[in-house]
């Protein structure tokens, strides 16, 4: 459904974000996309939406494709009509404007009446701000304003949702709770989803397949199960060594070196 | 007639004049997040059109209106395209340098199409005095502050209620946010222009009727920004009742203190005012959660 | 010989307001000089020299007119200055001015802060704000004064408006009538609804209007509104067309005081010859202002011819001082600068508007006050 | 990048500049800032001494809108502050040029806490309005103060010697703006990478962290509109001084807007982008007048009539041009030039 | 071990609603110290009355036996008190280095003038500030993007900039408000390493609000529980986990063994 294909990202012309980055996302499947701080994954989600421009990034070379057309270049509102929508990292919510205008927005380019339902199906998502819904946005606690995050995006019917880490801030039971609404709206309407996350362990239960990117590079992709059980991949982002979750406590002070063979 | 009544009366004239040229500042800055400084130049140019739409055609009010403004949104949204558009995503501070150097351009513009003499121009109103409740009024100065008041309805309920309305608060209130949920932002910005650009018009016909067409009434501009501050950068409302308070305040100033202290009263007004409620009388707080 | 003159020719500098709303001044300065230098260099110039007129913009902006002369003087080399802009910026001039010893011949500006002091090469044409009103408010004072006089004064607040108040103070002090209300306002305020209730609350019936332009028309159309009744004196400006079309329809048939002739003979014979070196854009921005540059240039090139063919700036400032009754053809009473302050043409005639048909009528001849 | 540029202490990390390259180009600069005015004519020498003030006026609003974020719209206010300041001092009091030059800036700096004070709360256009109320407030105070301003009368300034030179005319103006001119940017530039400049930053970027950081917020943004105002108060001394005459109508309103342009055009929030700007706008009047001489056919009766209001319309053009090509500013372009020496033959 | 921070009754209101309500808790010097709770429970809001963003609508807090409540914000410093943000609060248009040299500010004494003329002590001072600064950055492993502004950085490298600036400060007591959140499993570890080590090699006391139970389980000492605004309970960590409130308020039964 969507793909990417040797994508070259600069910023300001000068800092390369991402280089040569090839990814894919099969339609009705939810794909992950780990890496470390700085690696490039909100570069890429943002190149997908077209608003890299607004931070002077730009799409040096490479194509992306949604269904198969060309998308890069394409003004992100013709993007979203598409049906592909984000939820931002870092909320990026309008915080001036209340909970339910917020999530309103989201419904920007769904008519009135879909735009109603959506509401009630998000409120159904996250009782906690529905009780905040006439509140304004900005002084929601990181939490809930997370939840307004993918409640917004929600609004837009998406087929295709990204979402930048949205285990962000959020308490485990509501974790679980936005989880358990991605794999319900994967498996009953076909929504198709790439998902940034940190959360590897939750992101690769999830998620059946995964790309690992690395200094703007994928370094490792492959299913899920399959990265699972890569060594590296149990190191670096699950906190496994020799096949048991380690503490943090007795983290070492020296590092492994990363090999990424697989 | 009473001395006091009288300078109500004229308070509300000169301040509704003021809150209709902040008006049109506040919807800009309400979804762009751009101060226009050229909004005074904006109101003198859709002043000048109507101006010469009224001398070749003859025009009464309200016909002249119904041509005037589809043309001066018509302008608002040129400028936009021209100017405000190829600046999409750049620091806000650059756009409203833009304005800046927009409004130095429409002011060589108009002078060079009109020239400096002043007009007279009535827009089609009638000019025999009118008496209300004992206080005299030309009806220039009635249509003033009835068009102040039927767009401050018009724009609150707009603002509130549409979805449009809603979606201008949005860009401003996180432009990348909008786009992602598919909010054209430069559609967005377009029509803030067009509406901006319409109710100049209204404020520039009207004060033109009023006093007079001369190639210095975008300095009004300047004049309507206290209105925009005091009544809160973001609120449209606001503007219109900030502008009839000022104008109120000022008239009050002059009449029973005078010795040119009319300006300053109103600033000294608003400083006070800024003081106890640092975002006007009805701005929103900035949000600021850490 | 100075800078600016060579076999050929002579260079004037022109400091002027050519652009904004006050360009309407400039602009008919500069065709005022334009055709006084194309009248001379046809009758063959200053003792063979051609006259070149060389105009700066200014915007009406003091420190701009600084610059503006700078540049004149050491990039155009001119010799002598004619015309000039506003108060403020003739005064931003004059360390320059008397720097250079250049001659200088004032014509839109004539302030007191001007030819007060004395600088030995400056000379102004013109009767001073203040007399123009003075001159108005006798002729009412003698001739038309409503019964319970009182008189009230509305001035701008800034160099200008200050000359109108000494003219108004003299006026009233010396008549002993009643000074009702004296009111500033700052420059470029459109609404005098405030000013003209107090003007009214006051009593006021003899109102010196100190407002320009349109601000001027907004007072008396404030005026009507109230159903004032007023005898009305007002400055020159008030007599220019677009003026008289913005304040005729408030129905007052206003006067003003001025220096030049507003029509007759002599405003008719120079608006043939304009038609003759000016193009129709400046014939139509010709005003007063005109008259008086062109009643300027006219002096400045009579002294300079007087000086023969060695021509130099301290010749020319002689001359000019010696200059007496030089005849401007009924375009102002004749000029002379043989007086202490090197001001010339202080006789004004008072006129009064026909508000219905926005024609003048002289009331008075030229008269020194 | 330059390479082979490793810093042995920490001394070299907090230094100006440990180029020997931008070194040699500042002293190369200087020396032809030095030579200029037996170089070129009056009339160039003039302009320079107003862009000089220019630089002056705009390195001093730069720290108070650039720096620490608090937008001015009273920049006309303060010049005029200054400037009345020094003629007042001179002329009326008799004080040296050495000693009512200095008391211009101290006196501004005062002034300043007028504005300051009421406007501690305030942020961004909220700001702007107080500061433009108070531009307004110096208008009104300089028309009505007739006893002390002359009213609108104005005030000629002259006799400003030290030892025997007058420094209001030609060279000795040009060196003397110029001295103050270094001094002031240097002294900025000290400013910015010490620790009351990085609270300003702070301020502007996020005012709760800062705070938690430890800035006292009041103190600091007094101390920006006395630092800045004082700098302004300098500016506005050099201009009663090259003048020679103060006025209202000096310091009209527009100026505080053209103010703001200058730092913007450069680069908001840096020096050299103040600096950059403000000789870029106080010359570009004049480029354009050049320009105009040098290719329009000047006999066409459409170019003598509008010559003037043609070249106001293309200062406007050319600003808005200018921030089409390079929103961040001169010193944006400044830059990339850069940029492109120290990759080039690399793109990137 | 003495209490360094305590808290008592202290209870916040917005409006209409109560996002603090009559907490008192005790932190002891050297202790790793954990806050958890659902969304909205109001720990940064605790967190923004301990370093007097906002003032308590009721209560008082003591640090070191000085009430704080009656302090400007910016005195918190001064007494060794740091904090993160969970927003991010950088001063993004300044470089990596400058923020870091912001969190020294209140060890520095250079005022307006001196700053102006960059002599003696002014400079002697800048150069051992900037040496603190380069240590800090060694350590956080920050080198690479030392002059990049703080703005144009990913979100995780933002968090890492603002927990050096907070170190910046020397403080007895560091406030991280979700320091982990946008951070993979190794950087996490990294941190939790940096937290040891502070705790260890410094004696700084930490102070943490945490959703990741991994980090909370594994290097607290102590754990305490809000919600809707109330303390529900507090322990250790093992005494917390299992806690039936705090399973049915904030864990879920999939969680309490995590
Ligand atoms: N606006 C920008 N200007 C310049 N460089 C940028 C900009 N945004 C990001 N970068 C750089 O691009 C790289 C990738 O950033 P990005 O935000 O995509 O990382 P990320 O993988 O999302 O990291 P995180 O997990 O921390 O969010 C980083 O090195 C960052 O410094
Ligand atoms: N400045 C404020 N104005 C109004 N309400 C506020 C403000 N700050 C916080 N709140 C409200 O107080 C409650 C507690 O917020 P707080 O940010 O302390 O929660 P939290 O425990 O940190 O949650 P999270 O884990 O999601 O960050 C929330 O419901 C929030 O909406
Ligand atoms: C507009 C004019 C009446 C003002 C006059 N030229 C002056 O400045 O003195
Ligand atoms: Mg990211
Ligand atoms: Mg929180």
């Amino acid at each position: 459904m969507l793909a990417l294909n040797n994508i070259q990202i600069l910023y300001d012309r000068a800092i390369e974000a991402v280089r040569d980055v090839s990814l894919e996302v099969a339609q009705g499947t939810i794909v992950a996309l780990l890496g470390s701080n700085g690696a490039g994954k909100s570069t890429i989600l943002k190149a997908i939406s077209g608003v890299l421009y607004q931070e002077d990034g730009e799409i040096m070379s490479g194509s992306i494709l949604l269904d198969g057309e060309r998308i890069s270049g394409a003004a992100p509102r013709d993007i979203v009509c598409k049906g592909l929508l984000q939820v931002p990292e870092g909320r990026a919510l309008f915080a001036t404007l209340t909970v339910e205008e917020n999530l309103l927005m989201g419904g920007f380019t769904r008519s009135r009446s879909e735009a109603a339902d959506g509401l009630d199906t998000v409120y159904g998502l996250f009782p906690r701000i529905k009780e905040r819904r006439t509140q304004v946005a900005g002084y929601l606690s990181g939490g809930e304003q997370q939840m307004v995050a993918v409640g917004r995006a929600l609004m837009g019917r998406p087929r295709l949702l990204m979402l930048d880490e949205p285990s962000l801030g959020l308490a485990p039971q509501i974790v679980d709770t936005i989880f358990e609404a991605i794999i319900k709206l994967n498996a009953e309407s076909a929504m198709t989803v790439l998902l940034v996350e940190q959360n590897a362990q939750l992101a690769l239960q999830t998620a059946s397949y995964g790309y690992i990117i690395e200094n703007g590079r994928i370094v490792l992709d492959g299913p899920a199960e399959k990265l699972r059980s890569n060594n590296d991949v149990q190191e670096f982002y699950l906190g496994f060594s020799g096949g048991e979750r380690r503490s943090m406590r007795d983290v070492k002070h020296y590092k492994r070196r990363k090999r990424w063979l697989s | 007639m009473d001395f006091l009544l009288l300078l109500l009366a004229s308070g509300l004239v000169s301040g509704a004049a003021y809150g209709l040229i902040a008006m049109g500042f506040a919807l800009i800055f309400k979804s762009t997040g751009v101060v226009n400084f050229a909004q005074g130049e904006l109101v003198m140019l859709t002043a000048y059109i109507s101006f010469t739409l009224y001398s070749t055609f003859d025009l009464s009010f309200f016909p002249l209106m119904l041509v005037t403004i589809p043309i001066s949104m018509a302008i608002g949204l040129v400028l936009e395209r021209l100017f405000i558009r190829p600046m999409l995503g750049e620091p806000i501070f650059a756009i409203v340098m833009v304005t800046v150097g927009l409004a130095v351009v429409l002011r060589g513009i108009t002078i060079m199409a009109w020239g400096p003499d002043p007009f007279n121009f009535n827009a089609g109103i009638p000019t025999r005095v009118v008496t209300l409740g004992g206080v005299p009024f030309y009806p220039a100065q009635l249509y003033l502050i009835g068009a102040l008041g039927v767009l401050t309805a018009a724009g609150w309920a707009f603002l509130r209620f549409s979805r449009m309305g809603i979606a201008m608060r949005a860009v401003a209130a996180n432009e990348t946010a909008a786009l992602l949920v598919g909010i054209s932002v430069s559609r967005i910005h377009a029509i803030a222009w067009m509406l901006s650009a319409a109710i100049a018009s209204i404020a520039g016909v009207l004060f033109a009727a009023n006093f007079k067409l001369a190639p210095d009434l975008w300095f009004q501009g300047l004049r309507a920004f206290p209105a925009v501050i005091l009544g809160g950068m973001d609120s449209v409302i606001g503007s219109a009742v900030a502008g009839l308070v000022i104008g109120v305040i000022e008239n009050l100033f002059q009449g029973y203190v005078g010795q040119g202290l009319r300006e300053i009263s109103g600033f000294i007004v608003i400083i006070i005012v800024l003081m106890v409620r640092p975002f006007g009388l009805f701005g929103s707080k900035d949000i600021e959660r850490v | 010989a100075d800078p600016g003159v060579s076999d050929t020719e002579i260079k004037i500098g022109d400091v002027n307001i050519m652009t904004g709303p006050a360009s309407f001044i400039g602009r008919a300065v500069s065709v005022g000089s334009k055709i006084a230098a194309a009248e001379i260099n046809e009758a063959g110039g200053v003792n063979g020299r051609k006259i070149t007129i060389i105009t700066e913009d200014d915007g009406y902006v003091p420190a701009r007119s600084f610059q503006a002369l700078t540049k004149l003087i050491e990039v155009d080399e001119i010799f002598a200055l004619n015309g000039t802009s506003g108060t403020a910026n003739v005064l931003a001039m004059m360390p320059l001015i008397e720097e250079n010893n250049l001659p200088t011949v004032v014509t839109t500006a004539p302030n007191e802060l001007v030819y007060q002091p004395v600088r030995p090469s400056v000379f102004t044409v013109g009767a001073s704000y203040s007399d123009a009103f003075y001159a108005q408010l006798k002729y009412i004072h003698e001739n038309t004064e409503p019964e319970n006089a009182v008189y009230g004064l509305i001035r701008q607040d800034d160099d200008f408006g200050g000359a109108v108040e000494a003219g108004y103070d003299r006026a009233v002090k010396e008549f002993g009538v009643k000074d009702g209300l004296r009111i500033r306002f700052k420059k470029g305020t459109a609404n005098f609804a405030a000013e003209v209730a107090q003007m009214r609350q006051a009593g006021v019936n003899v109102l010196a209007n100190g407002g320009i332009i349109a601000g001027a028309a907004n007072i008396l159309s404030e005026a009507r509104k109230l159903s004032m009744d007023l005898q009305v004196a007002s400055v020159w400006s008030e007599d220019m067309p677009p003026s008289v079309n913005l304040s005729a329809p408030a129905g007052y048939d206003y006067l003003v005081a001025d220096y030049v002739a507003l029509s007759g003979p002599a405003i008719d014979a120079f608006l043939e010859k304009a038609k003759k070196y000016a193009s129709d854009e400046e014939v139509a921005a010709i005003n007063r202002y005109t008259y008086v540059t062109y009643v300027g240039l006219k002096a400045l090139a009579e002294a300079m011819g007087q000086c023969g063919q060695d021509l130099t700036r301290a010749c020319t400032v002689e001359k000019l001082r010696e200059l007496k009754d030089f005849d401007t053809q009924g375009i102002s009473a004749p000029l002379s600068f043989d007086n202490p302050e090197q001001l010339s043409g202080t006789a004004v005639a008072v006129y009064q508007l026909n508000a219905a048909e926005k024609t003048f009528t002289a009331l008075t001849d030229f008269a020194d006050y | 990048m330059r390479t082979g540029h490793f810093k042995e202490r920490t001394a070299q990390l907090v230094a100006l500049s440990d180029s020997k390259v931008v070194w040699s180009f500042a002293g190369l600069l200087l020396a032809l800032v030095l030579a200029a005015p037996f170089l070129i004519g009056n009339y160039q020498v003039t302009l320079l001494v107003s862009a000089m003030i220019a630089i002056v006026g705009a390195v001093g609003l730069n720290m108070l809108t650039g720096t620490t974020g608090l937008i001015s719209l009273g920049q006309a206010g303060f010049l005029a502050v200054g400037a009345y300041t020094n003629a007042i001092l001179m002329m009326d009091y008799g004080w040296p040029v050495w000693l009512s030059m200095p008391a211009a800036g101290v006196v501004s700096a005062l002034v300043s806490l007028l504005v300051g004070v009421p406007s501690l709360r305030l942020k961004g256009l909220y700001l702007a309005i107080t500061t433009l109320a108070f531009a307004f407030i110096i208008n009104h105070v300089i028309l009505y103060a007739e006893w002390l301003t002359h009213g609108p009368n104005g005030i000629f300034v002259s006799g400003a010697k030290v030892f025997g030179v007058d420094l209001q005319r030609g060279k000795a103006l040009y060196y003397m703006t110029f001295g103050i001119t270094v001094v002031v940017v240097f002294a900025a530039l000290n400013i910015q990478r010490s620790r009351v400049g990085r609270a300003w930053m702070a301020i502007r970027d996020h005012d709760i962290a800062a705070r938690v950081m430890g800035v006292d917020l009041l103190r600091y943004k007094l101390y920006a509109f006395m630092v800045s105002s004082f700098i302004v108060g300098i500016a506005g001394a050099l201009i009663s001084l090259q003048i020679r005459f103060v006025n209202i109508d000096v310091f009209a309103l527009i100026l505080s807007i053209e103010a703001l342009a200058i730092i913007i055009l450069g680069g908001l929030g840096s020096i050299a982008g103040a600096i950059l700007g403000a000789i870029f706008l106080s010359l570009l009047p004049e480029a354009i007048r050049l320009f105009f001489d040098a290719f329009a056919d000047t006999n066409s009766s459409f170019y003598t009539t509008y010559v003037y209001e043609i070249r106001g319309i293309t200062y406007g053009i050319v600003i808005i041009a200018f921030l089409r090509l390079k929103p961040e500013g001169l010193i944006g372009l400044w830059r990339d030039v850069r940029k492109y020496w120290s990759n080039w033959p690399l793109a990137y | 071990m003495k209490a360094l921070l305590e808290l008592h009754g202290v209870t916040k209101r917005f409006g209409g609603l109560v996002a603090v309500n009559d907490v008192g808790l005790s932190v002891e010097q050297g202790q790793i110290y954990s806050l958890i709770g659902p969304n909205g429970a109001g720990k940064t809001t605790l967190f923004n009355l301990i370093s007097a963003v906002f003032a308590p609508t009721e209560g008082r807090i003591l640090f070191e036996g000085h009430d704080l409540t009656r302090l400007p914000t910016h005195a918190l410093a001064r007494l060794g008190i740091a904090r993160t943000f969970q927003n991010l609060a950088v001063f993004k248009h300044e470089t990596v280095v400058n923020n870091l040299l912001v969190g020294m500010h209140s060890h520095l004494q250079s005022g307006p003038i001196a700053s102006a003329f960059f002599w003696g002590r002014t400079r002697r001072e800048e150069i051992a500030a900037r040496e603190r600064v380069e240590e800090i950055i060694d350590f956080l492993e920050i080198e690479d993007i030392r002059d990049h502004p703080v703005g144009t950085l990913s979100y995780g490298q933002q968090k890492r900039v603002e927990l050096g600036r907070a170190l910046a400060i020397s403080p007895k007591l560091l406030l991280l408000d979700e320091m982990v959140s946008g951070m993979n499993q190794e950087e996490r570890e990294d941190i939790a390493r940096f937290i040891l080590d502070l705790k260890d090699e410094l004696g700084m006391t930490v102070f943490m609000v945490e959703h990741d139970m991994g980090i909370v389980m594994d290097i607290s000492d102590h754990v305490c529980v809000m919600n809707y605004g109330r303390k529900i309970a507090e322990g250790t960590p093992a005494e917390v986990a299992a806690n039936p409130a705090v399973i049915d308020a904030y864990l879920g039964s999939s969680r309490s063994a995590a």
